[in-house]
């Protein structure tokens, strides 16, 4: 058996019950923790509404064609509806149009698919939060300083809006320069190599914005071996355990909170009801928030 | 074609299609709907781009050699492909356009490899890298989203059920197995990867030979990027990275080893299928990602492992027969 | 044959990085003449025949063919001319079929599907079978060249060379090597045949006994200098030698027979499904125990059972009287075995490496028990074994892939002398090597049983065997179906036993 | 007296090479030659080397591993988890067992069932991949203590505490491989298995010994790549293979076997992250990081054959 199979019922008494859905999730992938949250929040929303849930991602970490293949079998295996995060945005849209040949619903969540019908849109948009943990730099900065962006992996699409995201919110800002812009491949290691090289270059850099907390805690690295922590804005997205962690020690500034458990969690339970005919929103927003340490200790598990 | 005949020609395809066979009917046996029409349009649709593109990687092989830059290649081709069908150019001039571009990759691979005798690992890494970069600069890092029904057709359209992909697929493959196997070049390409020296002591051209072996390796990748362009309506710029390893592995589990000069095309479709059948059955089961990772690993060292003692055991029964 | 010269050279020189590899050589040859090349190992025969059959180009020097002076650049030009070629090292495919090898960059085609040229298997295919036949070997086109024997491979080399269609010179450099005696009446008369046809061939051979019975006329090259070219019938052997090595060699086969002692290795039954079947044989200290036998007979697949390297199915093996069983040749080392293998280039060297790391190889245990590499030593061993051996080489440190094929196999030689081993397997361990370093093998040999080695003595030249063995065993598919003492040897009943007739005479 | 000179900027191309960069990259960004950038750069180089070794060894015994970055993940999630909830001397023994066991898994394979590297470490890099995930369950493990943080990032005099270790494992590999009978008969093996065997040396034990020795290397990287960054994770390590192949490759030391050596490599893996650096502080768009790793090996190749043409 599967381990996404352990925590909800076995498959047979779940095929037992005739009216149990069977709901597909296909997230980015399963290495990073903001999706193992989302995972968590669809599992316990299948628990609770009693449906037999599959979670899929690719073996390559944000490969668009993989994730067609699952929407593909999803479709074979006449799930009853599919709750979908694609990696690409565009190059999903096959697969979606597919789904919506064979007449099972889509739920989109997290990030935006491009085309085709979707039931609803479960909105985090990173485009969104990226500018908020701009702003939150910004404000920090008191509005002006040099600032260095960690990209994610190039060509990714949610490095493009991340990277969007900061660079327009910056942009707002006239004390605010981007100093540099370097991709260190969603990886710790590489964004601690990329931020010591980049200190050497901008040793009177303000603060450094990562697109996700792993590079964010490479930086957290690179800072502290070159003992200039505290005295540079470190930020980051997703809120995962040693981020917060950091940030109560003081090495890291803020981070956001994607919720990515109760994106999880609404997308399964937008599916159930939308295959039980209920109305649902268009788009229903899911918060984001900053955690920075006034408020670290509410999210520290 | 008589009966005795079909069994003759069944008998000389590679061992590995054993393999298969015991893949497919392990998961028709535990995966539900997996032994369903829909889902062997399926794997063989997923399977389609791998084959393109491992036809070119094996003839590298075969040649002795190995070709790295396969992946970046088809990512470079595609978005090239992408852009000219945004421009407003028409079908074929934008496919042309991008094959040209990726004949360029395989033209700087061939030239160095074949001709100024570079090592063909670091050219083809470095080119790697070129293509990679020149893929992601055209584009500015992103995808370039959605295209006209006509050209989506390649890749995801369907003729009487059957999609268009494979039966594309399906026509290269044999056009390679026949240049491969019947035309001079072909056989150059064998001479050439069994032993580079006898080949020119035997007269042949081998600088000549390399270069259009990797030219055309670069042109199967470009075509394997097209398809996976259409396929996914969309051009990113990083679509083919990772593909240079999978074409290697489907090489390998088709039974063409690195040194060269045999093994042959007809084991890399069957290699390229164990590959999407695997994924796609271990999907079907529903299976989370960490396990299935475990799993690809294990079957495909077991298929080789029963690869490796199945030809130990035709070598001990042809040394029995010489006994007579 | 006419006197009518086809062929001409005329001051050729070739140099290697620090060789002159031949220094103004030239040599005329007459149209349907055997014309025979002759000289010690890295005279230079082989390196003026690739120049002649478009492999190397030539320093300076003119060719001339039918008195027109040509240009040979390529193998392709060359083939065009009508020059074939068997070079001395194999140029095989391993996995390619029979037919794939003969025809190798000349298959015929045909026009396929769409107009385009593809490749005319039938024509090929049925080309092939009647090429084998007049080589006379009675084996399928489509069977793979890594599934035959060392014979069988060297037939399929002749075949090839035989294909080309215009062929008018055809250069065999040392094509007998690896065949055995019924092999080489096939091939003599090949020979003859062509000869009769008007093709002039050109032979290198090691074997003088062979010169005498096919050859014409002699040319004699000497440190990469010719020497001069002399009729067949008119010059006896022994001057030839001396042409070639420049002194008499006056007793080849020398040997103190003397009363062996205990038995070093005993064989009892040994037998491999395929391969041999109840071997039974003993080797004494101080012997050389000879195994003759025609290509497939199974002697070197014994030898490597014994050794470790192939696996059998029942049997014994006793060293010293006791018994071993070797899953791997490191055991069989250990035991103090050495196995001078058939195939130098693939099983006795390691080309890329230098002579003297070559020459230690086997002894690295012996010669630095910590196991901490010291490389004086190393070239101090090498450069004994230089002398000893006379291995022609400028100095220890060169890659053995430079070395002419003859001087390869001294330093195999010199491997295993360095082992002291006490029971040596010798395969072929004059293949391809000059008479001047024959003798001096020979003698080598001679001496190494005087001081209580016992050697297993695999080879195809029969003159060898009998003038070197105590005893002689001859095998027949997988058996040992004769044993001969040294004193009642002779060539005629050996031959009959190991062609299957046994003793009819 | 030419032909030596010739001789010898063909024999040290790599390190020309090398020179050249370092004085462009001097003369392009006065932040390039200060002592804590050189310092950085060879402990982030650090790493790289210790694997490559590994893969440079593989590769002279005429092999290839493609297991070494899952290896790598593997052995040092399991020594994470086992330095937080036990000691650390224990976690560091299980991690390097495990690298080991690995390593001589992969070895075994490819010599007594006669699987060839290549799909023998490709099924590994899944495997162990596959179980590290299984292991990690997707999570992290983060914040070790002071004194196992030491190792990878700790400093001495300003010099990254990494760089004494590589120097150290360098030092042994290089006697290992240049000086004793062991590394002799790995070079004899990956020239010709063959004919080595028949040698009397046991080319099995060999194979196997490289493998798991790789095993081993992967291992200690692990572990100090951990420490360094002070969290493991299963999916650490990806990079690794792919650049470890370019740096031995990058070095000098061609697939085929029996050739180049370890000392090679250290030049290829320091010019690597040479380019990194140097494209951080040149701020090149990285979208251009690939091409210009490329273009540079490209040109080594170029500048080796021209002056091997000129040789002869
Ligand atoms: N490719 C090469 N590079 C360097 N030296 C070479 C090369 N080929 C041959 N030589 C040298 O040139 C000389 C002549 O070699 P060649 O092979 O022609 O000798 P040979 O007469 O055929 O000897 P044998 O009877 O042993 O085959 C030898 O000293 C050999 O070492
Ligand atoms: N008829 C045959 N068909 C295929 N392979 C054969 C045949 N005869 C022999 N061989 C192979 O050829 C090789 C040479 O045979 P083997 O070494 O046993 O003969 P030998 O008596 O040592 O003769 P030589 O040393 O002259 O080759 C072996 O690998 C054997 O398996
Ligand atoms: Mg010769
Ligand atoms: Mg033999």
């Amino acid at each position: 058996g599967g381990g996404s199979q352990n925590s909800q019922p076995t498959q047979e008494t779940s095929q037992e019950e005739t009216n149990s859905y069977k709901i597909t999730l296909i997230v980015k992938n399963l290495v990073n923790p903001m999706w193992l949250a989302v995972k968590e929040g669809a599992e316990a929303a299948a628990k609770e509404y009693g449906v037999e849930l599959t979670v899929l991602a690719p073996l390559k970490a944000d490969n668009n064609e993989e994730q067609i293949r699952q929407v593909e079998d999803a479709i074979t295996k006449q799930a009853d509806a599919i709750v979908l995060i694609p990696a690409d945005s565009q190059g999903i849209i096959p697969a979606v149009e597919k789904a919506n040949q064979a007449g099972i619903p889509v739920i989109n969540v997290n990030t935006k698919v491009g085309g085709g019908v979707t039931e609803t849109f479960v909105a985090v948009e990173n485009y969104d939060a990226a500018s908020k943990v701009a702003e939150a730099v910004a404000e920090k900065l008191g509005q002006k300083g040099k600032v260095i962006i960690l990209e994610g992996k190039a060509g990714a699409q949610s490095a493009i809006d991340l990277k969007q995201g900061a660079v327009d919110t910056f942009a707002k800002y006239e004390g605010i320069e981007i100093v540099a812009s370097q991709t260190a491949n969603w990886n710790r290691a590489e964004a601690m190599q990329v931020t010591q090289n980049l200190l050497q270059a901008h040793p009177d850099v303000n603060a450094i914005f990562a697109s996700n907390d792993e590079m964010a805690m490479g930086a957290v690295e690179a800072v502290d071996q070159a003992g200039l922590t505290g005295k540079i804005i470190i930020a980051g997205l997703d809120a995962n355990q040693d981020a917060l962690e950091a940030i109560k020690e003081g090495k890291m500034t803020l981070t956001c909170d994607k919720r990515g458990f109760e994106q999880g969690y609404v997308g399964v339970e937008a599916a159930v009801k939308v295959l039980n005919n209920e109305p649902v929103d268009d788009r229903i927003v899911i918060d984001t928030t900053i955690v920075d340490e006034s408020n670290v200790d509410e999210f520290l598990k | 074609m008589t009966y005795a005949k079909i069994i003759k020609q069944l008998k000389k395809l590679p061992g590995i299609i054993y393999g298969l066979v015991i893949i497919i009917a392990f998961f028709g046996v535990t995966a539900d709907y997996f032994l369903t029409f829909m889902n062997m349009m399926n794997i063989l649709k997923q399977a389609s781009v791998l084959i393109v593109v491992s036809l070119g990687m094996t003839l590298a092989i075969l040649l002795g050699k190995i070709d790295m830059s396969v992946g970046s290649t088809m990512s470079l081709v595609g978005v090239v492909t992408g852009i000219c069908l945004h421009k407003g150019i028409s079908i074929p001039l934008a496919i042309c356009i991008g094959m040209a571009v990726g004949s360029i990759i395989g033209f700087i691979n061939g030239y160095l490899i074949g001709y100024r005798k570079f090592d063909y690992w670091i050219v083809t890494f470095s080119n790697m890298g070129i293509a990679q970069s020149l893929a992601l600069v055209i584009t500015n890092g992103a995808t370039i989203p959605g295209f006209d029904s006509s050209f989506r057709f390649l890749g995801d359209g369907q003729i009487y059920g059957v999609p268009v992909g494979i039966l594309i697929a399906m026509a290269i493959a044999l056009a390679i197995i026949y240049l491969s196997y019947n035309t001079k070049f072909g056989s150059n390409i064998y001479a050439v990867g069994g032993n580079e020296q006898v080949a020119r002591y035997s007269g042949i051209d081998t600088s000549k030979v390399i270069f259009k072996t990797y030219i055309l390796s670069s042109l199967l990748a470009g075509f394997a990027g097209i398809l996976l362009v259409s396929k996914v309506n969309s051009a990113n710029p990083i679509a083919g990275s990772g593909y240079e390893f999978d074409a290697i592995a489907a090489t390998l589990i088709g039974g063409t080893p690195f040194d060269g000069g045999r093994g042959g095309v007809l084991g890399t479709i069957i290699g390229a299928c164990i590959i999407a059948t695997l994924r796609n059955g271990l999907n079907m089961l529903g299976l989370t990602p960490p396990i299935q990772f475990t799993l690809v690993g294990f079957i495909i060292i077991l298929i080789i492992i029963f690869d490796v003692l199945n030809e130990k055991y035709k070598a001990k029964k042809g040394g029995a027969a010489n006994e007579a | 044959m006419s006197d009518q010269i086809i062929l001409q050279l005329k001051g050729i020189s070739k140099q290697f990085p620090g060789v002159k590899a031949l220094d103004n050589v030239s040599l005329d040859v007459r149209k349907g003449e055997v014309h025979v090349l002759l000289g010690e190992n890295g005279a230079g025969k082989s390196t003026l025949m690739k120049i002649l059959s478009g492999v190397y180009k030539k320093d300076s020097g003119k060719i001339f063919l039918d008195g027109k002076e040509v240009e040979i650049n390529s193998v392709n030009d060359a083939e065009n001319l009508g020059i074939g070629i068997i070079h001395q090292e194999f140029n095989l495919l391993p996995h390619r079929d029979i037919a794939q090898n003969i025809f190798l960059g000349k298959e015929p085609t045909k026009r396929g599907p769409l107009g385009v040229k593809v490749l005319d298997k039938a024509t090929m295919y049925s080309k092939c079978n009647e090429l084998l036949k007049t080589v006379g070997i009675d084996l399928d086109s489509r069977i793979l060249v890594k599934d035959l024997g060392i014979a069988q491979k060297q037939m399929v080399e002749i075949a090839k060379a035989l294909s080309l269609a215009n062929l008018k010179i055809l250069i065999m450099d040392e094509p007998t090597a690896t065949l055995t005696k019924g092999e080489i009446d096939k091939l003599f008369s090949i020979i003859r045949k062509y000869k009769s046809m008007g093709i002039s061939i050109i032979y290198i051979s090691h074997r003088m006994e062979e010169i005498q019975v096919i050859g014409d006329r002699v040319t004699v090259l000497r440190d990469g200098k010719y020497i001069g070219t002399v009729p067949v019938k008119e010059t006896p052997p022994s001057e030839l030698i001396r042409m070639m090595v420049g002194r008499e060699i006056t007793n080849l086969y020398k040997r103190d027979y003397n009363e062996p002692g205990p038995e070093a290795l005993k064989v009892c039954n040994l037998s491999s499904r395929g391969k041999f079947k109840d071997v039974n044989f003993s080797v004494r200290r101080g012997e050389i125990v000879g195994f003759y036998g025609l290509v497939g007979a199974g002697r070197t697949e014994v030898a490597k059972a014994i050794f470790g390297e192939d696996k059998y199915d029942a049997g014994e093996i006793l060293i010293n009287g006791k018994k071993v069983k070797h899953h791997m040749p490191s055991q069989a080392v250990q035991n103090k075995m050495g196995l001078l293998p058939e195939d130098r280039r693939d099983e006795g060297l390691i080309t890329k490496m230098l002579l003297k790391q070559n020459v230690v190889q086997a002894s690295l245990r012996k010669v630095f028990p910590k196991g901490i590499l010291n490389n004086k030593v190393e070239s101090q061993i090498a450069t004994k074994y230089i002398t000893k051996l006379n291995i022609a080489t400028p100095d220890e440190n060169v890659v053995v892939a430079s070395l002419s094929g003859g001087n390869q196999q001294k330093v195999v030689l010199a491997k295993w002398l360095l082992t002291d081993s006490e029971v040596l397997i010798f395969d072929e361990p004059t293949r391809g090597i000059d008479v001047g370093a024959k003798a001096e093998i020979y003698e080598l040999m001679n001496d190494l049983a005087k001081s209580g080695k016992a050697i297993m003595m695999i080879s195809s030249d029969l003159p060898e065997v009998i003038g070197l063995s105590d005893r002689i065993y001859v095998m027949y598919q997988g058996k040992i179906v004769a044993e001969f003492s040294h004193e009642n040897a002779s060539q005629e009943r050996i031959v009959n036993f190991a062609i299957g007739r046994g003793d009819t005479l | 007296m030419k032909h030596n000179a010739i001789r010898f900027l063909l024999k040290y191309a790599r390190f020309m090479i090398l020179i050249i960069l370092l004085i462009a990259l001097s003369l392009l960004s006065p932040a390039f030659l200060t002592f804590t950038n050189i310092a950085n750069v060879l402990g982030q180089a650090s790493l790289l080397i210790i694997v490559s070794y590994g893969m440079t060894l593989a590769i002279v015994t005429k092999g290839i591993d493609l297991s070494i970055g899952s290896v790598l993940a593997l052995s040092s999630c399991i020594a994470a988890s086992i330095i937080k909830s036990q000691s650390i001397i224990l976690g560091i023994i299980i991690g390097l067992l495990i690298g080991l066991l690995c390593g001589s898994i992969n070895g075994i394979m490819i010599t007594k069932i006669g699987l060839t590297p290549f799909i023998a470490t490709y099924g590994m890099d899944w495997i162990a991949r596959g179980l590290a995930y299984v292991y990690m369950g997707g999570t992290q493990i983060y914040g070790f203590d002071k004194a196992f943080r030491f190792f990878g990032s700790g400093q001495i005099m300003g010099i990254p505490v990494l760089v004494f270790e590589v120097i150290f494992i360098t030092v042994v590999l290089c006697f290992l491989t240049y000086k004793t009978t062991y590394g002799r008969n790995i070079y004899a093996t990956g020239s010709n298995i063959k004919a080595t065997r028949l040698a009397g040396v046991n080319t099995d034990r060999m194979v196997i010994s490289v493998f798991a020795l790789n095993g081993l290397l992967a291992a200690i990287a692990g572990l100090l790549y951990i420490s360094r960054l002070n969290a493991a994770e299963a999916l650490i390590g990806t990079d690794f293979t792919l650049n470890s192949i370019a740096a031995t490759l990058i070095g000098g030391t061609p697939f085929g076997g029996g050739e180049g050596g370890v000392a090679r490599t250290v030049m290829g893996a320091i010019i690597m992250t040479l380019l990194i650096n140097g494209m951080n502080l040149l701020e090149i768009s990285s979208y251009w990081q690939t091409a210009t790793v490329g273009f540079v090996i490209l040109l080594s190749l170029f500048i080796e054959n021209t002056s091997k043409n000129f040789l002869v």
